[in-house]
């Protein structure tokens, strides 16, 4: 039996009288992607957030490859992307600035790399524009150019395609394609269809 | 009696801080008591009307 | 614990894969955090304006006393450190809201956070830059607040030392507090109650080496025991920053 | 295995159910000898210790001076492992037993405050003189007065639980340099009239009522602890099942 890239066991998380996580668990392997759906506030973002470390659930556990994510966060995060339904952009930053220093706290970087990902998305005629002269679309195709440059083999997606044209949710729809063909597993929260052909090889409904 | 109130003259000192003292520990007993009947009355109410709803 | 057995230009592996043209490996700890520096350093030149509100605030501060005591130079050189100190924590005190707010909001911290480098290294990165923006600056007119309250010239070198030596430690602990009233909705008052005790030992020091140094006596002793204060500031607050980040997050 | 034994009494306490019932029980045997030794050592300070030959009866305010002031800095102590232990095992109760001490403390410091200030003005003349104690005392306020107002500005106890324990953990590692920082700040500009609070030899007759006192405090910080860790486990246990069932509805 193959040990699965993540898992999660009986997660059980309180915000203060709320039970949000209600043991939680599923087993999510190379190259397969996971959907979470569920009403607003049925707790999404909050599952997303446990997975990847930054809540810390009162019972249960999260796995990455058999071994307790707790034993080694940094590691983890490093093979880790996580995007929330906010890009994380600076206004007063250019898109390819907001681009270097992000990505470029976590991997080494090359212009070329920064260059070929811009135009990946769509980017390549405005990003040298602050972002705050950009529309909701454009500033979450800069936050797909992160997507791109990050070869995280685990990505968790809070809604990606939230203000994005057509165009825009056949980008996401490759990458995401692009990610699990080459053995990576996706974990993405979203009430809408998955974009592009991609399909999940689990939906975890979660109860309000 | 009353010498033993005057404190050689230091009365307007020893009683206040004596006083302060004291309301200071009595106080403490009746803020514990009540936050604690207030935390019961809470959970006796919301105990019963979980009670009544199953 | 990286990822293994993945194939080539996924993860850890992909360092192994030079085909693919992006660059390769994650950054050296050093490395991120120089970026993370000239980050807040970018944008802080981007809004100019931002930069000269605690330098007015402090002139400001320094310019009430001659008014509210006496014009008289030879008594406000009498409390010319007091002054100099009191402003120049007040003055950190207010820069202190932006150190962490914006990338709290944006989103910067939670990725710092999961960035998989050390977020007490980024962090102290960030405080770094916060100093050269505002606490630097602070050093560097203290000088001519000092001047216009009737210190000697000769005392500048020295205020502006133990300046430099006092601002570094009140940025750090001030990047404590800053970062444990992230979330809440007005932090203003809260955050001079939290920081202004905690730097108190700073502002003991630092006033009394300055009115040594204005005197034109020795401060050795009040300025080491000064940098025994900023050496334990720099190893325990941005850790002490880290993990309130943390929590700010969960 | 003896590891085991030695670390399940740790994680019986760490169960809100067993404290809740452990603090019940216990109560009564801290708060009734902490009563009998509060009453007579007040009782032997005023009455049965001699008057001191130099300050006279004025003295009498060290049984209810010292006591206060070693409260508001146990509590502080006993607040920060606390929430030392909170933040490090991620333990509800610790954090419940470090958010009720900060009310017990900031009330004795203000006790402190006010005492001393009374001892000092026949001593000093004045009401409040920049005395290192008073002003170490006076700076706890503040670290108190901060936590309890880090703590009111969080919605979510559980944010309000680990900021607070962070604070009151650097806190607890400033204790000791604020104070030894004001007492070198002071021993500058020390006025040489001014009569201090020494650290005096006292006699067997006097030391004795003080001693009885500090214990019967401790005890009444107990006492007062244990039902206040009570009320806070309630407030956070509110789901659970154990307490419809303790409270035998």
């Amino acid at each position: 039996m193959s040990v699965n890239l993540l898992e999660a066991e009986n997660l059980q998380l309180w915000r203060g009288d709320r039970h949000v996580l209600k043991g939680v668990g599923f087993g999510l392997g190379k190259g397969e992607c996971l959907q979470v759906t569920g009403t607003n506030g049925a707790g999404k973002t909050t599952l997303l957030r446990t997975l990847c470390g930054l809540m810390v659930p009162e019972e249960g556990r999260v796995l990455c490859e058999g071994r307790d994510i707790r034993a080694d966060l940094p590691a983890f995060h490093s093979s880790l992307m996580y995007l929330g339904h906010e890009p994380p952009l600076k206004a007063d930053l250019t898109a390819r600035e907001n681009l270097h220093y992000w990505i470029g706290v976590r991997r080494r970087l090359a212009a070329a790399g920064l260059d070929a990902a811009l135009a990946r998305v769509g980017a390549g005629a405005w990003c040298e524009r602050l972002v705050r002269t950009l529309s909701a679309g454009q500033k979450r195709r800069v936050a797909l150019a992160g997507l791109a440059l990050m070869f995280a083999p685990l990505w968790l997606l809070d809604e990606p395609t939230t203000n994005l044209d057509a165009e825009g949710q056949q980008v996401v729809g490759a990458l995401m394609a692009e990610q699990l063909a080459r053995g990576g597993a996706i974990v993405v929260a979203t009430h809408q269809q998955l974009p592009g052909t991609v399909r999940a090889a689990r939906v975890l409904e979660l109860a309000s | 009696m009353s010498a033993f109130l005057d404190m050689g003259g230091y009365a307007a000192f020893i009683w206040p801080a004596y006083g302060v003292t004291v309301a200071v520990l009595v106080l403490n007993i009746i803020w514990a008591h009540g936050s604690l009947k207030r935390a019961l009355e809470t959970a006796r109410r919301r105990s019963a009307s979980a009670g009544d709803n199953s | 614990m990286s990822i293994t057995g993945l194939p080539a230009g996924v993860g850890s592996s992909l360092d192994a894969a030079p085909s693919l043209a992006y660059g390769a490996g994650p950054a050296p700890v050093l490395a991120a955090a120089r970026l993370a520096l000239s980050r807040d350093l970018t944008l802080a030149f981007r809004k100019r304006g931002q930069l000269l509100q605690p330098l007015a605030f402090f002139a400001l501060i320094t310019l009430l006393f001659p008014l509210a005591v006496s014009p008289e130079l030879s008594r406000l050189r009498g409390i010319a450190p007091g002054v100099l100190w009191v402003a120049a924590m007040l003055a950190s005190l207010l820069a202190l809201e932006f150190l962490f707010r914006d990338d709290a909001h944006d989103g910067t911290l939670e990725q710092y956070a999961l960035s998989g480098q050390s977020l007490t290294w980024l962090l102290f990165a960030k405080t770094v830059a916060h100093w050269l923006l505002t606490g630097l600056p602070l050093a560097l007119m203290a000088p001519f607040a000092a001047m216009s309250l009737g210190v000697p010239a000769s005392a500048v070198p020295g205020i502006v030392l133990i300046m430099v030596v006092g601002t570094i430690a009140l940025s750090l602990i001030g990047a404590i507090g800053a970062a444990l009233t992230l979330g809440m909705k007005r932090s203003g008052a809260l955050l001079a109650l939290l920081t202004l005790p905690l730097s108190l030992p700073v502002l003991i020091y630092g006033a009394r080496a300055t009115e040594l140094a204005i005197a034109g006596n020795s401060y050795v002793a009040p300025l080491q025991l000064l940098a025994a204060l900023l050496v334990l500031a720099v190893t325990l607050a941005p850790l002490a920053a880290a993990s309130a980040v943390r929590i700010s997050l969960e | 295995m003896m590891a085991d034994m030695r670390w399940t009494w740790f994680h019986r306490l760490a169960s809100p159910p067993y404290l809740y019932g452990l603090a019940t029980r216990l109560t009564p045997w801290f708060a009734w000898p902490a009563a009998l030794l509060i009453l007579g050592g007040f009782y032997a300070g005023l009455a049965l210790a001699p008057p001191d030959y130099q300050q006279g009866e004025g003295f009498r305010i060290i049984y209810v001076h010292v006591p206060t002031a070693w409260m508001s800095l146990m509590v502080y102590v006993t607040m920060g492992v606390a929430a030392g232990v909170g933040l490090i095992w991620r333990m509800k109760v610790a954090h419940a037993v470090a958010a009720s001490c900060a009310p017990i403390g900031a009330s004795f410091t203000v006790a402190a405050l006010v005492t001393g200030s009374l001892w000092g003005k026949p001593m000093w003349g004045t009401w409040w003189v920049w005395d290192p104690r008073l002003t170490s005392e006076l700076i706890l306020l503040f670290l108190y007065l901060g936590f309890m107002g880090l703590r009111a500005g969080f919605d979510d106890t559980q944010r309000a639980d680990r900021a607070g324990a962070l604070l009151a953990i650097v806190g607890l590692v400033n204790v000791p340099i604020i104070h030894y920082s004001v007492i070198w700040w002071n021993s500058l500009h020390q006025a040489p009239s001014v009569l201090r609070f020494g650290k005096p030899t006292i006699p067997g007759a006097m030391l004795a009522p003080l001693l009885i006192l500090l214990l019967g405090f401790t005890l009444f910080f107990a006492a007062v602890l244990l039902v206040r860790v009570r009320a806070e486990i309630l407030q956070r246990e509110r789901a659970a099942r154990w307490i419809g069932e303790a409270l035998g509805t």
